[in-house]
Formats: structure tokens, C-alpha cells, sequence
């Protein structure tokens, strides 16, 4: 087989590199061209469709095409935020592989100058009954722990989903969220001829060779030695290169700063040479190596971990590199700013790559390939009117999908920096302060790729809404989001037309609710055999609230006495709840229609009607439907509800659609009409359910039938225990 | 009653974090000669049964499956009665 | 008074304590580097993190860190030493204060809330508490199991170094109480002259109202007063 | 160039979990022949040196000073040239 073949690359795409180069590449530029053209490195596939996203908002610093987004928070403070995936290595290696995964996106946090404060992360397995899945799942879950953890940021939120199609294909999604002073906000740029470019942190090994092209390919069970070596994560390392990265950029002096990722050095040095638009010349006999006669090959695409590449003005490299020594870390003058456009690679005196870093960069394939939209058809219908709704109710709790979580957050520091507010598990999302300031940030991430599956758009929008809704109920104002879209071979034109409509309902959603995208990342080929995932945009958000002290809303109910209301127009469509799937199996019926108008006004609503303390708690309705979302609300403030209203839907349908934009709040009952009157002016629907009790009942009546009685306590301990028992 | 011992080690080329935390330490206690360290585990199994032959089949087994990571760590046992 | 919080490599609940002493306290409070050896401080606090990655076993490489024969020798002058979650751990490795920590007992890391009854409220660190006092506190950790031999336990009971007892929120000492499998349900010990304590849970994660607890402020409060009432310094 | 292998145990009497936790898990494999797993760790040093005699005294010094917490756990140590 030809050698580009081998490496990932089309006839047509090497026969473009000849072109360009007009001439043949050598071995070591042919290695460097293939993982640069890869779809990880290159977004070859996405890229067209990418663009069509809104980027720009009053308070997007830094849109795509840096290491993270960044946003305006105020007194002169940035956020900056990223979400990466790390499916496939973990789907090998669950604890190296989501590890590793996490230290690599605090890595590109930190490259911006930004101090990492948070960790999210999005999990998608098989279902739990299988032993393979179990073993994914607790590793990753560990892998995840035991980088945070080590290295000290908490990881404060995130989402998991047991669903069949992810049981060959888990999703390991890792997003960071730091702070930085904007004054002090860094690039990845090369620039400053003669300027010296540092690699420091980590020695180099064979790990990961061709990483970023294995990322770019199905999962398949014989391609054992075509595996990367696993990568190992070391947190500890990464502690100390976090420190001494930020301890240089305090001192000043440096240009520019990029993490080394996928592709290693091929990727982190002709990405800072592009922005720059400047030519870098390297070294590689320089580059400490971990292993013996290593070949400039296998040098320029390492991706050992924990490598950070610098430019630093000249004459300024001995006080950096004094920096690193103090942290006990290598940092080493790898090479030089150029005047030229070349990436330059000298080995034992010789030349060994000379390629325009255009060529790595924007001169990399886009394709634009051939997409179906799927259509949505042979819609069916259920009757679940013959379906208990205290036994639904009782078993909703206790699936994995809907039960408490604890078991995942339980294993991660999620308070370590002592700023979380609002800890795992007890809201929709986290909630950070930010010190120094009255105010605070919420962050979460999302992505049911169930609805998405059935119905692309509208999954998309639903994410886009959902996490929100999510920052929304916090008192949050939503600033901005990062996505990592999940899907299968993009050469396939069913998937890419899942991709399509996936980016049209992302769109809508972010222009609606006017939340603009600040960066993301796609990982495509999530595929084993034939059968593809759940296509799957996770969507993480971060919002902004403007005082904790008179802003944060709670999810728990807080008062006995309080009035519990619905805010939002529910429909009653079971299509792909919990509810139908646990009940009538992977029926399609139709799905909740998305309300972007209407779920933009409840977001504007919330943090108003907090500020005029006209209501004490929020939560929203999402998996289980609304009398899941009631009993969470009522465990957290360990307080019963008694529901009793008019409604023309059917028990199960009101009590088990999973209508996205639909929240319940609680309202002392002396602020009722006043509540009440802002609501209905705002021109969201508003519909009293009933009231917060003091006994250990959660009682809901429709139409002045009863149709569910428990005990708080006997609910809560399924909720409890759920997870944990599909574990056993 | 037969003790089965299992050695788990890295496989040659992974990182080992560990190993370098402690070469690193060994030497700032003055131990320059220490040149590499590699951490592995020793598990030690009381297993029931006579046949050692088969113990020791069994034993594989659960390294295979458990006790080794495959993907970054190599084992071997050794059984005795 | 100052205050001096030691920052190993791996150290990650330095800033924490340090903004507690420093902002929440306004007390003076300085770093130390691992590789200091001289130090001017009233208190030490050896804090929480992953010490050299806790790589072989939970602090046991940070004790020999230069810094730590300076800790010793001030603890020795009757010094005031607070370790912390893995600061704890260090003393221990470094034998100031006796035991050692054993994997959790679930094999998992742990981070939630916990109970602490105070059984001694006769030492530097908890002259504000009430004997008996119930205190919710959260707990970081993967190794918190402490385990000592049946003599050394023996000792500590009688000699009163037994300073905090997980329990639950009625202040019972019971097995399910019991986050990581310690023994004795021992949380918190001190040596014997009575200067250094260590403690699993972290009292700078709760100190502060709108962390949403501050059940860890008596803990820096008594050793705030202890040191006010002018107390020998190490 | 020798070769160092230092084997740390805990001591017979201290608690296991990580121990605990693999016999359970062999068990719900269906190894229930397994009695008792005890977790220790196995280092291997490289030394520089041709004295085997005094690398083994060296070695044994690490392994107290470092590599073993002497109140849980115990160690042996092996050298080969
Ligand atoms: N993988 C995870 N890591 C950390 N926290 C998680 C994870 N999954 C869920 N959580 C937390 O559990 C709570 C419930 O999560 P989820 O069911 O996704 O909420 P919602 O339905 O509001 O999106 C949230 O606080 C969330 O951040
Ligand atoms: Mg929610």
C-alpha cells in the first residue's frame, strides 16, 4: 500500500501536497502533512458547515480559532472555556483515556493565560447491564477523577447518558473553564524574527504517534497494532507545568503559547507559525527525549503529554527557562522565529522537513461532502393511559439515566479552590464566585442524543435550550457556548446530513436565545462496524450572575406553604422520554416541539423575577418530565408537594413529556399576585400546579384525581440508590 | 490451598509517572546510582483447588481479564502449593 | 501573627488556606517554598493537594522535602503545625505524628460532607469548639483510612490526641458515619505535646457563609485566639 | 548495571481494600476459588554498580527510608547483576 495511504491520506489529497510542494515529500513531511490533513487536525469535513454558526456577541473576547473561547465578565475579568472529546482513546484505555483527556483540555485553559477553575464533563456509555460497559464507566469516571483531582481543579458538573448505541463507542467529553485578567489574555502566535520557541514540561516518547489520524477513524476490534501506544496521563506534571506556565506569563516576556495536542509538535508549531504568519525553525536533536533513537519522524508527531511550546522574546529565555528549573521542569530552546513561511526541521545537522506552514494550515482539504437530511418517518402512536403513574414515577427514579449521580461526583473534588457555590447535584449546574467580585458564574453541559437522533434539528435546538435553561434556573445570564459534536464517518451521507441539520438547529437556537458559540471541537468516525452513535452536540455554557448574594435562585424547594408554578406551555408529546422507552421500548412517536420564543423569554424572566424576590426556588423539566423535576426539587430541600391542577393532557403525558422550556418555580404565596402579573406580561404561560408541604408526600392530582401518593422518603432513596444499584 | 503470585507490570515505553516521581526522589536523597525505577504491582491470591496446572490457567485468566490492564501492562504468575 | 502555608509540588489547597487566613481572617500569611529552609511564622499549615503526585504513597516523597526538617525542628520548639488532608498525610510519613493512611475502604475517592464530633477541646486548634460539638466539614480523599497499631491507638485514646471522631449529624460515632474505613473513626489526631494536628476533612472549604457552611472557621478561630494569648512561638 | 527488585507488602494483620475490592470482583467473575487477594507493589531499580552486595544494602536502605511506610508495610529486596 502506498506509504500516504497508510497515513490516512486520499490519492487525490497526496497528489495536492505534490503540487503544492512541487515536488515529492519525504517521510518525515509526508507524516506531517497526514496528520495536519486529518479530520481531527483539519476539520476537513466540518469546516464549511462550522462557519454557518454566530460567533459574535458584546461579550465574546475571543471567538473560535484560538485554544478557548473567551468571554467578558466584567471588571476587566475573561472566561475562558473550552469542550474536547476524548472518545476513543477512552473506548481502549477508560482511565488513560479520559485522563489524558482532561489534561488536555486544562492545557489549552491555561495556554490562554488562563487561571483553570472548573472541569465539566459530558459521558455517554452502553447501558449498564453490560459487564464491558461497567468496566468503561468506572474507569473513565476514575480517569477523570484522578486527574482533577491531582492536579486541584474541581470537576463541578457534567452529564451522563446509558444509552445502546454508545455501548461500543463511549463519549468522553472534558470541558475547562478559567479565568483571566483580559489585560493579560494570551495567544497561540509565533512571531518576532529570531525570537527563541521553547518546549518545556514533559519529555517526549513514542506515545500516541498519529493520534490525531487514529481519532479521525472507526473504532475497529482488529486494529490492535494500529493503535497508538496508550498515552498515560501524569497530573502531576501538569500541576507543575500549569504553575510554571502561569508564573512565566506574570513575568511577561512572552509572545505567544500553545499546548501540544493532537499531532504534537507538527500541530502546536505551524498552528502558532499561521497566526503569527511567521516561519519557525526546530531543533529536534534538542528535544529531550524519553526514549532512545527516536527518529525525527516520530519526534515531530509525539503526542506525549504535558508539552507546552513557548515563543519568548529574545533575550528573555534564560530567565523563562529559570522559572520552569524552579518547578523541576525541562524547558528547552527548540528553535527560532523565521522570516520565511517554512515550518524548518534539522536533525543531527540536517534538514530533515521544510513545508510552508500554509500547507499544514489553510492549505488542508475542506470537503464539502455529499449529505441526506434524514427524514423523519413511520410515526407511531402509544396510548399510555393504562400505564400506573405511581409505579412510572417510582421506576423514572430509580434509571440510570435519571437517577441521582452522586456516585460520579462523589469521586471528583469538586471543591477544591474553594469557589463552588453551588455543588454538583444540588441545581441544574454549578455555580462558581468569582473572589474579588459580588459576582458568580454557571456552567453546565448538555446533550440528549436521543432526540437528536430522531430528529436532528430539534435534538440540537433542545441542547442549545436545555443548557441554558440549565444556567437560566441558577439566576444565571448566558454568555456564550463551547460544543463538541459527536457523530459517525462523515463520509457517509446519512451522518453528514445528520451533521447539516444538527448546525441548523445549533444556529437557530444560538441566534434566538442570542447566546453566541466562542469555540468547540467535532469528532467524527465515532463508529463500531456499521453502526453509528447517537449523533451527539454536547453543548457547554457558561453564564454570568451579576451578584450572589441577591441573584442565585436555588433548586430546592425552601418553604412549607410556598405556591409551585409552571412556567412554560407543555404539550404532552411522550416522544423519546424515559417514560416511552422504559413503558412501550424505541417506538417512534412524535417529539415535544422546541419553543426558542418562548424559552428565550423564560430566560430573561428568571433572574429579573429573583432580583425582585418574587420567587425562591427553579429547576427545569427535563428527563423524566415534570414530576421527576418536581421530586428533585423536593428531595434537595427535603420537602414535600402537594399538585393539584386542570390540565387536558393525560396524566401521563403531563406528568412524563420531556418538553425542553418548561420550569417550575416556587413563590412565597404573599408575592403570588404580583408574581403572577409580571409572568403573564411577559407573555410566558404560566400554570399554578400547587403547593410546598411539610409532610414526607409527594401528592399530585389532575383534574381533582389523584394520581399519585408516595412518601418523599421512599422516592428519594430510589433516586438514590439507582445508579449505584445498576452498578452492582 | 495453592498461593498464586501475579506481577503486573508496565509495558516497556509507557510512561510511568510514578517511577519518575521516585527516581527523582531517590536521587535528592543522595541515590544518584539509581538509574530508572519502574512501579509494578505483586497481588498475592489464596486460590483453593490442588491441580496447580490448573490453578495456574485460572490465575492467567483473571489477570487476563482483571487484575492487568492489557493495553498498558504485562503480567506473569507463578503458583505454588 | 503570620501565618505560613507550605506549597510542595503538588500541593493544591495552598491558596485556599492562604485566602482563608489571609481574607476571610486578615490575617498575615505567607507561602513557603518546599525548598526553604528558614521560615518566620507562628503557625504552620501543611496543606491539602497531591504532594509529588502522592505517587508512591500520600506524602510519603514530601517529607523529605528540605522544608520538612525546618517543620520538624519548629515543631519541636512547640511550634504550631496544622496538617491538612494530605498535609496530614505528611505528618505522618514524616513521623510527627504516628499511624498511617490505608486506601478508603470503598477504593473510591471521596468528596462530600462529613460529621466531626470534637472529643478534645483542649488544644491549640479547637479551644473554641465545645467538647462534643458536632461540625460538617467536608472530606477530599483517597487515602483517609487511618490506621495505627493497637498500642499506638491505645495511647491516643488515653492521652486525649484523639481530637475528631467521624460521626453522624447527631454526633454518634457509628460505622456508617465512617466516610473511609479509619479506625477508631479517627479524623483528626495530635501529638502528644499537643502542637501538631492533622485532620482529613478541610476546614478551608467551609469557612466562608456563601460556601454554603462554616463549620471550619472554629478551627482557625482557636488558633487565632491561641496565638492572640501570646503563646510561645516555635 | 544491576538490577533491583524490591517487593512491598502490607503488613499480615493491616487491612486491605484494594484487596478487598479485587476479591470481590473475581468472585462476581465467578472466581470464587479466590479466598484472599492482597495488593502490594513490585519496584524495579536499575542501579549503576558492580557490587551486588552493597547495591542490596543500598537498596534495602531506599526501601525503609522510602519505598515501604515500615508501620504498614514490609519489603524484601533482590539483586541481579
Ligand atoms: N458527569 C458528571 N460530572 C459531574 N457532575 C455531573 C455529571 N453528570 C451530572 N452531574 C451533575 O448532576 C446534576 C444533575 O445532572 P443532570 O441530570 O444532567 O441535570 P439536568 O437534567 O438539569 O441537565 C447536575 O448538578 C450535574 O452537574
Ligand atoms: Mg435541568
Amino acid at each position: 500500500m502506498a506509504k500516504w495511504r497508510e497515513m490516512g491520506l486520499t490519492d487525490e489529497e497526496y497528489r495536492r501536497i505534490v503540487e503544492y510542494l512541487d515536488r515529492e515529500p519525504n517521510e518525515v513531511e509526508l507524516g506531517m502533512c497526514a496528520v495536519m490533513w486529518s479530520e481531527h487536525c483539519s476539520y476537513k469535513s466540518s469546516k464549511i458547515h462550522l462557519k454557518k454558526l454566530p460567533t459574535k456577541g458584546p461579550a465574546v473576547v475571543q471567538g473560535p480559532g484560538e485554544n478557548a473561547g473567551v468571554v467578558d465578565i466584567g471588571d476587566g475579568l475573561g472566561i475562558a472555556f473550552k469542550i474536547e472529546s476524548h472518545n476513543h482513546p477512552s473506548a481502549i484505555e477508560p482511565y488513560q483515556g479520559a485522563a489524558t483527556g482532561v489534561g488536555g483540555i486544562i492545557r489549552d485553559i491555561f495556554a490562554m493565560g488562563a487561571r483553570p477553575i472548573a472541569l465539566l464533563d459530558s459521558l455517554r456509555f452502553g447501558k449498564l447491564d453490560s459487564p464491558r460497559v461497567r468496566h468503561l464507566f468506572t474507569g473513565v469516571v476514575a480517569g477523570i477523577a484522578g486527574y482533577g483531582n491531582c492536579i486541584g481543579i474541581p470537576t463541578v458538573a457534567g452529564d451522563v447518558y446509558f444509552q445502546e448505541s454508545y455501548a461500543e463507542n463511549p463519549l468522553v467529553n472534558a470541558m475547562c473553564v478559567g479565568i483571566v485578567e483580559l489585560s493579560k489574555l494570551k495567544k497561540g502566535v509565533a512571531s518576532g524574527v529570531g525570537n527563541p520557541v521553547l518546549l518545556v514540561g514533559a519529555t517526549t516518547g513514542r506515545d500516541g504517534i498519529h493520534g490525531a489520524t487514529f481519532a479521525s477513524e472507526e473504532l475497529s476490534r482488529d486494529g490492535e497494532d494500529k493503535r497508538p501506544s496508550v498515552q498515560v496521563g501524569d497530573p502531576f506534571m501538569e500541576k507543575l507545568l500549569l504553575e510554571a506556565c502561569l508564573e512565566a506569563l506574570e513575568y511577561g516576556h512572552i509572545v505567544g503559547m500553545q499546548d501540544l495536542g493532537a499531532a504534537g509538535l507538527t500541530s502546536s508549531s505551524s498552528e502558532m507559525a499561521a497566526r503569527g504568519k511567521s516561519g519557525i525553525r526546530l531543533y529536534l536533536d534538542r528535544v529531550p527525549l524519553r526514549e532512545e533513537g527516536m527518529t525525527p519522524y516520530e519526534i515531530m508527531l509525539s503526542e506525549s503529554q504535558e508539552r507546552m511550546l513557548l515563543v519568548v522574546e529574545k533575550g528573555y529565555e534564560d530567565e523563562i527557562i529559570k522559572i520552569f528549573k524552579k518547578w523541576d521542569l525541562n524547558a528547552v530552546v527548540v528553535g527560532e522565529i523565521t522570516a520565511g513561511e517554512e515550518i524548518e526541521v534539522f536533525f543531527g545537522g540536517e534538514c530533515v522537513a521544510k513545508l510552508p506552514y500554509r500547507l499544514l494550515t489553510e492549505e488542508a482539504p475542506v470537503y464539502d461532502r455529499p449529505y441526506q437530511v434524514p427524514e423523519i418517518k413511520n410515526l407511531q402512536s402509544v396510548n399510555p393511559a393504562g400505564v400506573d403513574c405511581g409505579e412510572a414515577l417510582r421506576r423514572l427514579l430509580q434509571n440510570p439515566n435519571i437517577a441521582r449521580r452522586d456516585y460520579v461526583y462523589e469521586q471528583y473534588d469538586h471543591q477544591v479552590g474553594v469557589n463552588t457555590v453551588v455543588k454538583p447535584g444540588y441545581s441544574d449546574a454549578a455555580v462558581l464566585r468569582i473572589k474579588g467580585t459580588k459576582k458568580g458564574i454557571a456552567v453546565k453541559t448538555d446533550g440528549n442524543g436521543r432526540y437528536v437522533y430522531f430528529n436532528p434539528r430539534e435534538g440540537a435546538k433542545r441542547a442549545v435550550l436545555e443548557a441554558a435553561l440549565n444556567l437560566a434556573v441558577t439566576g444565571a445570564r448566558p454568555l456564550g457556548l463551547t460544543n463538541c459534536l459527536n457523530f459517525g464517518n462523515p463520509e457517509k451521507p446519512e451522518i453528514m446530513g445528520q451533521f447539516v441539520e444538527v448546525i441548523a438547529g445549533m444556529k437557530d437556537a444560538c441566534e434566538i436565545l442570542n447566546i453566541p458559540v466562542t469555540g468547540g471541537n467535532v469528532s467524527f468516525y465515532n463508529e463500531t462496524g456499521e453502526k453509528a452513535i447517537y449523533p451527539t452536540p454536547v453543548i457547554g455554557m457558561v453564564g454570568l450572575i451579576d451578584d450572589l448574594e441577591t441573584g442565585l435562585i436555588p433548586m430546592a424547594f425552601q418553604t412549607e406553604g410556598d405556591l409551585i408554578y409552571l412556567l412554560g406551555e407543555p404539550t404532552g408529546e411522550l416522544g423519546q422520554s424515559e417514560f416511552l422507552k422504559e413503558f412501550f421500548g424505541d417506538v417512534l412517536v412524535p417529539v415535544p416541539p422546541v419553543d426558542l420564543q418562548e424559552g428565550k423569554k423564560i430566560i430573561d424572566l428568571l433572574p429579573l423575577l429573583k432580583k425582585q424576590g418574587l420567587i425562591n426556588s427553579a429547576h427545569d423539566v427535563s428527563d423524566g418530565g415534570l414530576a421527576v423535576s418536581l421530586c428533585e426539587a423536593a428531595f434537595a430541600g427535603e420537602l414535600g408537594v402537594n399538585i393539584d391542577f386542570i390540565t387536558s393532557l393525560l396524566p401521563q403525558e403531563m406528568l412524563f413529556s420531556e418538553k425542553v422550556g418548561l420550569v417550575i418555580v416556587s413563590v412565597s404565596p404573599e408575592k403570588a399576585n404580583e408574581f403572577e402579573e409580571i409572568v403573564k406580561a411577559s407573555g410566558v404561560a404560566v400554570t399554578k400546579l400547587g403547593r410546598v408541604n411539610g409532610n414526607d408526600e409527594i401528592e399530585i392530582c389532575l383534574n381533582g384525581q389523584r394520581v399519585i401518593k408516595e412518601k418523599l422518603s421512599e422516592l428519594k432513596a430510589l433516586y438514590e440508590g439507582g445508579l449505584r444499584w445498576a452498578l452492582k | 490451598m495453592a498461593i498464586a503470585r501475579v506481577i503486573v507490570e508496565l509495558k516497556p515505553g509507557v510512561l510511568d509517572p510514578q517511577g519518575e516521581a521516585i527516581k527523582n526522589s531517590l536521587h535528592a536523597l543522595g541515590y544518584e546510582e539509581v538509574k530508572k525505577v519502574r512501579v509494578g504491582k505483586f497481588i498475592t491470591l489464596e486460590v483453593e483447588g490442588n491441580d496447580l496446572k490448573e490453578i495456574e490457567e485460572r490465575v492467567k485468566e483473571m489477570a487476563d481479564k482483571l487484575l492487568a490492564n492489557v493495553v498498558i501492562e504485562k503480567f506473569s504468575v507463578q503458583v505454588e502449593g | 501573627m503570620r501565618f505560613g502555608v507550605v506549597v510542595f509540588p503538588g500541593s493544591n489547597c495552598d491558596a485556599d488556606c492562604f485566602h482563608v487566613l489571609k481574607n476571610v481572617f486578615g490575617r498575615e500569611t505567607v507561602y513557603i517554598w518546599h525548598k526553604d529552609d528558614s521560615f518566620d511564622v507562628d503557625c504552620i499549615v501543611l496543606p491539602g493537594g497531591f504532594s509529588y503526585g502522592d505517587y508512591l504513597r500520600a506524602g510519603a516523597i514530601a517529607r523529605f522535602s528540605p522544608v520538612m526538617k525546618k517543620v520538624v525542628e519548629f515543631s519541636e520548639a512547640g511550634g504550631l503545625v496544622i496538617g491538612i488532608c494530605n498535609g496530614f498525610q505528611i505528618l505522618l510519613e514524616a513521623g510527627l505524628l504516628p499511624g498511617a493512611m490505608l486506601r478508603n475502604k470503598s477504593i473510591n475517592f471521596r468528596c462530600h460532607d462529613v460529621y466531626l464530633r470534637v472529643e478534645n477541646n483542649e488544644t491549640p486548634f479547637t479551644n473554641k469548639a465545645l467538647k462534643g460539638q458536632v461540625l460538617k466539614i467536608p472530606i477530599a480523599h483517597g487515602e483517609g483510612n487511618y490506621y495505627c497499631e493497637p498500642d499506638t491507638l491505645k495511647r491516643l485514646i488515653a492521652n486525649g490526641q484523639v481530637v475528631f471522631r467521624y460521626c453522624n449529624s447527631r454526633g454518634e460515632v457509628t460505622e456508617d458515619a465512617n466516610p473511609n474505613g479509619s479506625l477508631y473513626n479517627i479524623a483528626g489526631i495530635i501529638n502528644e505535646k499537643g502542637n501538631v494536628l492533622g485532620m482529613m476533612p478541610h476546614p478551608e472549604r467551609c469557612s466562608e457563609k456563601i460556601l454554603g457552611g462554616e463549620d471550619g472557621r472554629v478551627i482557625w478561630e482557636s488558633i487565632i485566639a491561641y496565638l492572640e494569648r501570646g503563646a510561645n512561638r516555635g
